[in-house]
C-alpha cells in the first residue's frame, strides 16, 4: 500500500520539487514587475489579485522607471560589460548613442525635407538594428550514420536577440586600434538599422546556408 | 477512520472483557504468556565457593551527610521579606522561595534550576530593594531629612550659585569586584561665560583646553580618570581648571615678537589687503598722510570674517557687498 | 516478535511519557493540545494497572509505567512549588497574590534579577511548569509491546497516515466523479475551490500537529498531494479536510504597518525610515511633504552620486509614485559602495513614501519590488576554488 | 518588443521586412509626441550684447560665425560645446544672470578709477567659461582690446615644450604656448589694433641683430614674437606692459579675461625643473606679465577672471570657493575683488535650455515627464544636462 502511495505522489513531486539553489529569496518569491505599463496590463487580467498574496523580489539596481530605461538597451549594456565594469559599458553605449545621433542630426540638417523620415532616436535605431539582424534559423551539427550534417533548426526568440546583439558587438570590436568602440558600434548599428552592413549580411549568409541545407532538415527528428 | 478503530481498540482493552482483541490470535498470545513466565523467575546463581557472609559485609559503606531541606520550605507566604533578606547579598537558592530557572538550553530541554546555578549568582539582584523594603527604609529615613536650602528653588538659581557641575557614575555590575574601574572617572562641566577673561586670556585659555571646549554649547568639559580614586580625580580636575585659568593670564615675553605667519588669526590691519584697498581708494590723489582715506570698517570686518571663519556662501556674499561698496560700483 | 519488542523498549526509553490530563490544559496551550489530540495517543496511568493485574508485564513496561508515575508526581510537585513561589513573589513585591498574573511575575523577576544577557531566553525566568517542561509524544504501544498504529514501523506513523488519508480522499472523489459522469452531471464550476490567498500549513505547524519531525522532501510530498487533491473537479466535496490543512495568506501589503506621518517645525508632514540597508550600506531617510523636490544626501545634493545609475535608483520610487518634485528627501548613508548606498536610499524613500500615497499605489510599489528589502550579499570565496563558484582550471597533468 | 510568429522555411526575406516596418511605426509614434515649441520662449534676436538686460535672461542669442571665429578660434569654448555648435550648425549662448550682472558692472564702470577685478567662481560645469565668452563678446562689440587666456592650466599642466629661460635665471620658458597665445591675441585684436595704431614706447633689443625700435606698432611686436618663437614669452611681457601703458594714457580700453586664473597660484605645477622636481608657477616666465596686468595699479580696463577647481592638481580640489582656490598669495594679489557666483540653471533657464535642445533635435525621446526627470537627474547643472541628453 505504501508503495502505491509513493508511486502516486512521485511523478508530480519530481516536477515540483523546487531546488532553491543559492538564491537569497525563498522559492515562492516572484520577480518584480517594476514597469508601470506592465502593471496596468496585468490589472486588466485577474492575475493581479493573485499577485497580492505573493511576496515579490526587490527590483534590481539597474531597473528603473526613468526615461533612460529600456530593456533591450539594458541587455546590450550587460553584453558590452567586461569584468563587471558596468559603468564603463554604459558610458560606451551612451557615447555610441551620441555618435549615432550626431550622424543622424547632421543628415537631417543636410536635407531638411526628409526630416520626418530620418530616425534620430538612437534607442529606436538600436532596436531596429537588432530586429534587422535577428536570425530565424541556425545550423547545428547532427551526427547521423557517422556523418555530421549541418542541420537548420529554428532559433528561439531569446536566442535570436542574443545572437543579434552578439554579432553587432563582435562586428564593433573587430576594428583598428585607432577607432574607438563607441564609434564603430555606432556605425554598425546605423548600418544594420538601414538593413545593410556586415551584421545583416552575416544573418543573410546564415539564412542562405540554412536554405541550402534544407534537405537535411528532417535529421532534426529522425 | 483509523482513529476510530484505535479508540475502539483502546476501549476494548480497558474494559473488563479484555481477553478479546482485535488483530491478534490466541496462539500468539499464549506463547507470549509462557515467555513472560520465564522472564519473571528469579535467576539462580551457582555459588561454587561459598564465602562467609561476614567478610563481605565488612566493607564500609560510604554514608552521605544528611542535607537539610532548603530553608524556604518552612517560610510562610505572608512573611516579612525584608527581615529575611535585609541587605545586598549574593543569590542564595535555599533562601529565595522562588522556583527560578536560568540558562540557555537546546530546544526542548528546560533551563537549569536555581540550585548550583552560577549564572544566578553572577547577576546582581535587588532582593533587598523590593518595593515594600524601599517604602520601609524611606519611612525610616524621613525623620533625618533637612529642608531644602532657600534660594536654590529653581534650576537657574542652582546654576548661578554652583556653576561647576561634577558628574561621576556608580556601577552595579556583574563583576567579581565591587569596584568598577569606570567609577573613578570624574567629569567637570562649566560654562565658559561663568569665568571672567580678557581677550588675550580667553584666547589663550581656549588654546590650552583645546577640544575640551564645545563652542556650540559654550561648555567646558574636563574629564579626569588618571588617579585610582574618585576623590583624587576630583581634586585633579579642580586643579586643572584653576591652573589653566591662571596660566591664561600670563603673557610670555616672546608673544610681542611674533611675525605675521605666527599669528593665531588674520587681522586686516596687519595685512596686504589693507594696503591695496587703501591704494585703490586713494588712486589719483596726491600722497598726503593726513588726507589719506581709510578703508571702510565693514570691509575690514568682512575680510577678517572670510579668512578667520573660513569660506562659505554667506561670508563670501558679505565680502562681495562690501567690495562693491568700497569700489563704488553701482548695480 | 522479539525484535519488535526491543524496538518498543528503545522507543520507550526515548519517549518520556507526558500525561495530558484535562486539568493541565492551560489557556495558552489549549489550542495546540487540541491539535495534538488527533495524533498523540493518550495513555493514563490508571488505565494500565487493570491490565497489569491480569497479565504478566515485561520489565521494560514496568520501567515505563514507573517512569510515567514519577513524571506525574514530579509535575505535581513542580506545580505546587510554582503556586507557592508565586505567592511568595507577590508578598515580596507587596501585591495581592490572588491577582498576581504571569505578566506581573515576569516584570518582578526582571526587576529583581536584572540580567543583560543578549539572548532573552537565557535570562532568569519563573514560568509555570507546563511551559518549562514541553509536551512529548505519548506511548505508542500497549503493555505487551504491540504498537497501536499500523504504520508504527515507518518511523513517522502519523505523517504517513496523513498521506494515506489524502489518497483515500482522492480515491473517494475519483469514484464520485465516475459515478457523476455516468449520470451525466459535471462538477459545479462555481463551487470549485479557489486556493488563491491560501497556502498549506507551514512545515513547523504540521510537525507540531503530527507530533513528528518530517524532512523537507516529505513536506513537499505533502503539499504536492494536497495540490493534487485541490485540483480535482469535485474537490469541494472534501472541503473540510482541505480546510484543516490550509492557512489563509495575509495580503502582503497589509502585513506591513504604514507609519503615520509626524509634523515638523514648519508644519510639514514627515516620515523617517531608519535602518535602510542594502549590501553593506546603511542609512536613514526622511521624506517631507509637501516639498519642492529637494534631495539631500549626506549634506550634498544628488550630485553625491556621480553615476547615472545610482541617481536613477534614488529617483526610482519618486518617479514611480509620481511624487517627483512634490516631496523633499533627506538621507544619511554610510558604508558600502555607491550602488549599495543608492539602493539603501531607494528602499528608504519607498518605505517612507507609503505614508503619502494611497493603498493602491502602495500595492503597486510592492509589486514593483520597491518595498522588498534586497537581502542579496556578496557570496564568499570558497577554498579550493578560484572564487565563489568558479573552480581552478583543472589540468590532468 | 515585437512578438515572434511561428516561422516557415521559405520567404525569409519578406518577414524581415515586416519586422523593420513595425519597428519604424513604433518610433514614428514617439516622434510625434513632442511638445510644441515657440521660438520666442527660448531665443532672442538681440545679438548686441550691449542691449542685453533682464528681459533676455535665460534666452539664447546667436553668435555670428565670423565673430565666433575671431573670438574663439584659438580656444575659449569647451571642446564639447564646440562639438555641439557643429551639430547644431549655430553658435548660441544663453544669457545668464551672472553675465548680465557682470555686463551691468562693466557698463557702469568709471574708467578713470583703477581696474576692478571680477572673479567668477562656481561648481564644475555651471558655465563659468561660457559666461566669460559672453563677456568677451561684449568686449569685442565695444572695442576693448582683449587680453584673453583661454585656459591657464594648459600652461601649467601640459605645456607643449619647456625650455630654461635665457634672460631670467632659474625660470622656465614655454615658447610654443606663448607663441600660440600671441597668435590668439592677434586673431582677436588685429582689426582693432590697426585702427588704434598703438606704438611701442621704447626699444626692445632681442639679440645683437634683432630689435624692435620704439615707435613700431604693437602688431609688429606681436608678429615678431610669432616669427621668433624663442622670444615669444618676452614679447608677451613687453606687449602687456605696453598695453598697460597705453591704457593708462587713455589710448585704449583693455579687457583682461583669464580662464583658470587660480592656476597661477598653484601650490605646484606639472612642469619638471632641472632636478626633476615639480616647480611652482611663479617660476614660469609667463606668470609675471599676467599677474602684472591683473594688478590694480592701472586704469581703463576690466579684469574678468575665473577660478576653477579642475584647474588645480590632485589633492587641491576640495572646494570651488575663490579663497581656497587662490590661496593666500592669490587672494592678497586680487583683494579687493568682486566675487561672482555662477549657479546652476534656474527653473526658467532649465526649461528654455530643454526647449532649445528640442528645437535642435538634440532630444529625441520625449515621454511624459522627461524634463522633470532630467531636472532632478542633472540637478539643473548645465554640463550634466548636456551629458545626460546625449543618449536621448
Amino acid at each position: 500500500m505504501l508503495r502505491s502511495l509513493c508511486s502516486r505522489l512521485e511523478p508530480q513531486s519530481l516536477i515540483c520539487a523546487v531546488t532553491r539553489g543559492m538564491s537569497a529569496y525563498s522559492p515562492h518569491y516572484i520577480e518584480a514587475i517594476f514597469s508601470k505599463k506592465k502593471q496596468l496590463n496585468l490589472k486588466e487580467t485577474d492575475e493581479y489579485i493573485k499577485l497580492s498574496h505573493l511576496p515579490i523580489k526587490a527590483a534590481k539596481n539597474d531597473d528603473s522607471e526613468s526615461i533612460f530605461y529600456n530593456e533591450l538597451v539594458n541587455k546590450m549594456v550587460n553584453y558590452i560589460t567586461k569584468g563587471g565594469n558596468k559603468k564603463l559599458a554604459r558610458e560606451l553605449l551612451t557615447k555610441s548613442f551620441e555618435c549615432m545621433k550626431r550622424v543622424q542630426i547632421e543628415r537631417m540638417n543636410l536635407n531638411p525635407e526628409s526630416k520626418d523620415t530620418i530616425i534620430a532616436d538612437p534607442e529606436q535605431l538600436l532596436i531596429k538594428a537588432i530586429e534587422n539582424s535577428r536570425p530565424l534559423l541556425q545550423l547545428t551539427a547532427i551526427k547521423r550514420g557517422g556523418v555530421k550534417y549541418q542541420v537548420p533548426i529554428p532559433v528561439t526568440e531569446k536566442r535570436s536577440y542574443f545572437l543579434a546583439m552578439k554579432w553587432l558587438l563582435e562586428a564593433a570590436r573587430e576594428k583598428e586600434r585607432k577607432v574607438h568602440l563607441p564609434e564603430k558600434l555606432a556605425w554598425e548599428v546605423l548600418d544594420a538599422a538601414y538593413n545593410q552592413g556586415r551584421v545583416v549580411k552575416r544573418k543573410n549568409d546564415l539564412h542562405r546556408q540554412c536554405e541550402s541545407n534544407r534537405a537535411y532538415a528532417h535529421y532534426r527528428w529522425s | 477512520m483509523s482513529l476510530l478503530t484505535r479508540l475502539l481498540e483502546r476501549n476494548l482493552r480497558n474494559s473488563g472483557a479484555g481477553a478479546r482483541r482485535l488483530y491478534s490470535n490466541h496462539a500468539e498470545e499464549e506463547s507470549s504468556a509462557t515467555k513472560h513466565e520465564f522472564a519473571d523467575e528469579e535467576f539462580r546463581v551457582l555459588n561454587l565457593r561459598s564465602t562467609s557472609q561476614a567478610t563481605q559485609q565488612k566493607r564500609k559503606v560510604f554514608k552521605k551527610e544528611p542535607v537539610q531541606p532548603p530553608r524556604h520550605q518552612k517560610m510562610a507566604t505572608d512573611q516579612d521579606w525584608s527581615a529575611v533578606w535585609p541587605g545586598p547579598r549574593t543569590f542564595q537558592p535555599s533562601v529565595v522561595p522562588l522556583p527560578l530557572r536560568q540558562g540557555y538550553t537546546e530546544k526542548g530541554a528546560p533551563p537549569p534550576s536555581k540550585f548550583a546555578n552560577a549564572e544566578l549568582m553572577k547577576i546582581p539582584n535587588f532582593l533587598h530593594l523590593t518595593p515594600p523594603a524601599i517604602r520601609q527604609q524611606c519611612e525610616a529615613l524621613k525623620k533625618f531629612c533637612t529642608p531644602w536650602p532657600k534660594g536654590l528653588e529653581t534650576l537657574e538659581n542652582c546654576e548661578k550659585r554652583f556653576p561647576i557641575e561634577i558628574k561621576s557614575t556608580d556601577y552595579c555590575h556583574a563583576l567579581p569586584t565591587i569596584r568598577n574601574p569606570e567609577a573613578r572617572r570624574v567629569t567637570l562641566n562649566i560654562k565658559l561665560s561663568d569665568l571672567k577673561f580678557d581677550a588675550h586670556a580667553k584666547d589663550k585659555f581656549l588654546r590650552l583646553v583645546g577640544d575640551r571646549y564645545n563652542p556650540n554649547t559654550g561648555i567646558l568639559t574636563i574629564v579626569a580618570d588618571r588617579c585610582p580614586l574618585r576623590k583624587q580625580n576630583y581634586d585633579y580636575a579642580m586643579y586643572l581648571l584653576t591652573a589653566c585659568y591662571h596660566e591664561s593670564f600670563v603673557t610670555e615675553s616672546w608673544e610681542s615678537s611674533k611675525s605675521e605667519a605666527d599669528m593665531e588669526y588674520y587681522s586686516f590691519e596687519r595685512n596686504k589687503s589693507k594696503q591695496s584697498a587703501e591704494a585703490i581708494i586713494n588712486w589719483g590723489q596726491p600722497v598726503e598722510e593726513a588726507k589719506k582715506l581709510n578703508a571702510d570698517h565693514g570691509f575690514a570686518q568682512s575680510v577678517e570674517q572670510l579668512i578667520n571663519e573660513g569660506e562659505n556662501v554667506y561670508n563670501l556674499g558679505k565680502y562681495k557687498e562690501e567690495v562693491l561698496k568700497l569700489l563704488n560700483i553701482s548695480k | 516478535m522479539e525484535v519488535a519488542l526491543r524496538i518498543g523498549v528503545n522507543l520507550l526509553k526515548i519517549n518520556r511519557v507526558c500525561v495530558h490530563s484535562a486539568s493541565r490544559i492551560t489557556d495558552s496551550y489549549a489550542k495546540q493540545i487540541q491539535l495534538n489530540r488527533d495524533f498523540s495517543t493518550e495513555v493514563t496511568v490508571n488505565a494500565a494497572p487493570l491490565a497489569v493485574k491480569k497479565h504478566k508485564v515485561s520489565k521494560a513496561m514496568k520501567a515505563y509505567l514507573e517512569r510515567a508515575r514519577e513524571n506525574d508526581e514530579f509535575m505535581k510537585t513542580q506545580k505546587l512549588e510554582y503556586q507557592i513561589g508565586k505567592r511568595h513573589l507577590a508578598n515580596m513585591m507587596g501585591e495581592d497574590a490572588e491577582t498576581f498574573t504571569q505578566e506581573d511575575i515576569d516584570n518582578a523577576i526582571a526587576y529583581l534579577f536584572p540580567s543583560g544577557i543578549f539572548d532573552k531566553r537565557a535570562r532568569p525566568l519563573m514560568k509555570s511548569p507546563e511551559e518549562v517542561f514541553p509536551a512529548r509524544k505519548a506511548a505508542e504501544f500497549d503493555e505487551t509491546g504491540r504498537p497501536f498504529h499500523s504504520m508504527f514501523y515507518t518511523g513517522r506513523p502519523n505523517f504517513f497516515k496523513l498521506l494515506y488519508d489524502i489518497v483515500e480522499e482522492m480515491n473517494k472523489i475519483h469514484d464520485l466523479e465516475e459515478r457523476m459522469l455516468r449520470r451525466g452531471t459535471r462538477a459545479d464550476a462555481n463551487q470549485k475551490i479557489d486556493f488563491t490567498g491560501f497556502q498549506w500549513m507551514p512545515k513547523e505547524q504540521l510537525e507540531s500537529m503530527l507530533v513528528e519531525q518530517i524532512n523537507d522532501l516529505e513536506y513537499t510530498n505533502f503539499t504536492n498531494a494536497m495540490d493534487r487533491l485541490v485540483s480535482l473537479p469535485f474537490s469541494y466535496k472534501c472541503q473540510n479536510f482541505i480546510k484543516k490543512f490550509s492557512k489563509p495568506l495575509l495580503d502582503q501589503t497589509k502585513q506591513l504597518e504604514i507609519p503615520k506621518p509626524q509634523f515638523d517645525a514648519d508644519g510639514r508632514q514627515f516620515v523617517t525610515t531608519y535602518e535602510c540597508l542594502r549590501k553593506t550600506a546603511r542609512g536613514d531617510v526622511t521624506v517631507r511633504m509637501p516639498g519642492t523636490g529637494k534631495i539631500t544626501i549626506n549634506g550634498h545634493d544628488i550630485t553625491y552620486f556621480e553615476e547615472l545609475q545610482s541617481r536613477e535608483q534614488v529617483l526610482f520610487p519618486l518617479i514611480f509614485a509620481g511624487l517627483l518634485g512634490k516631496v523633499d528627501v533627506e538621507a544619511n548613508v554610510e558604508g558600502g559602495g555607491t550602488s549599495g548606498q543608492a539602493g539603501a536610499i531607494r528602499w528608504g524613500i519607498a518605505m517612507s513614501l507609503r505614508s503619502f500615497v494611497d493603498q493602491e499605489m502602495v500595492e503597486s510599489m510592492r509589486l514593483a519590488g520597491l518595498l522588498q528589502r534586497d537581502y542579496r550579499r556578496r557570496e564568499r570565496k570558497k577554498f579550493g576554488q578560484e572564487g565563489a563558484r568558479r573552480k581552478y582550471t583543472w589540468k590532468k597533468r | 518588443m515585437l512578438g515572434r510568429h511561428s516561422f516557415k522555411l521559405p520567404r525569409l526575406t519578406n518577414m524581415c521586412v515586416a519586422y523593420s516596418t513595425a519597428a519604424a511605426e513604433a518610433s514614428v509614434e514617439q516622434l510625434y509626441n513632442r511638445p510644441k515649441l515657440t521660438s520666442t520662449d527660448y531665443r532672442t534676436a538681440e545679438n548686441n550684447t550691449k542691449q542685453h538686460s533682464a528681459v533676455h535672461e535665460g534666452k539664447f542669442y546667436t553668435l555670428s560665425p565670423e565673430q565666433k571665429k575671431q573670438l574663439f578660434s584659438g580656444g575659449g569654448l569647451p571642446r564639447q560645446y564646440e562639438q555641439q555648435i557643429k551639430t547644431f550648425t549655430e553658435a548660441c549662448l544663453m544669457v545668464r544672470p551672472t553675465s548680465l550682472e557682470l555686463l551691468n558692472y562693466i557698463r557702469n564702470t568709471d574708467f578713470t578709477r583703477p581696474v576692478v577685478r571680477y572673479v567668477l567662481y562656481g561648481e564644475n560645469g555651471v558655465g563659468k567659461t561660457l559666461t566669460m565668452a559672453h563677456v568677451l563678446h561684449y568686449g569685442l562689440q565695444n572695442n576693448f582690446v582683449l587680453v584673453h587666456v583661454p585656459w591657464v592650466p594648459n600652461w601649467m599642466k601640459r605645456p607643449k615644450e619647456t625650455v630654461n629661460a635665457t634672460t631670467q635665471e632659474g625660470f622656465i620658458d614655454l615658447p610654443f604656448d606663448a607663441a600660440a597665445w600671441l597668435v590668439h591675441f592677434k586673431t582677436q585684436n588685429a582689426n582693432l589694433l590697426t585702427q588704434l595704431q598703438l606704438k611701442t614706447s621704447k626699444d626692445y633689443v632681442w639679440t645683437k641683430r634683432e630689435a624692435t625700435p620704439a615707435g613700431s606698432t604693437l602688431l609688429e611686436l606681436v608678429e615678431h614674437g610669432i616669427a621668433r618663437i624663442k622670444f615669444a614669452s618676452e614679447t608677451i611681457a613687453a606687449l602687456l606692459s605696453e598695453l598697460k601703458q597705453h591704457a593708462n594714457d587713455d589710448k585704449c580700453k583693455i579687457m583682461v579675461a583669464i580662464d583658470g586664473f587660480n592656476a597661477f597660484f598653484h601650490p605646484e605645477t606639472r612642469i619638471l625643473g632641472d632636478n626633476k622636481q615639480r616647480i611652482t608657477p611663479d617660476r614660469v616666465t609667463l606668470t609675471q606679465p599676467f599677474l602684472d596686468i591683473t594688478n590694480y595699479n592701472w586704469k581703463n580696463g576690466v579684469c574678468v577672471l575665473t577660478v576653477d577647481k579642475i584647474g588645480m592638481t590632485e589633492g587641491y580640489m576640495d572646494s570651488y570657493l575663490p579663497r581656497y582656490l587662490l590661496g593666500k598669495e592669490g587672494f592678497e594679489h586680487l583683494d579687493p575683488f568682486v566675487p561672482l557666483h555662477v549657479d546652476n540653471y534656474s527653473d526658467k533657464e532649465f526649461a528654455s535650455c530643454i526647449q532649445y535642445y528640442l528645437d535642435r533635435n538634440w532630444i529625441q525621446k520625449t515621454p511624459e515627464g522627461f524634463d522633470e526627470q532630467l531636472k532632478y537627474l542633472s540637478n539643473k547643472n548645465p554640463y550634466t544636462l548636456m551629458r545626460l541628453t546625449r543618449s536621448l
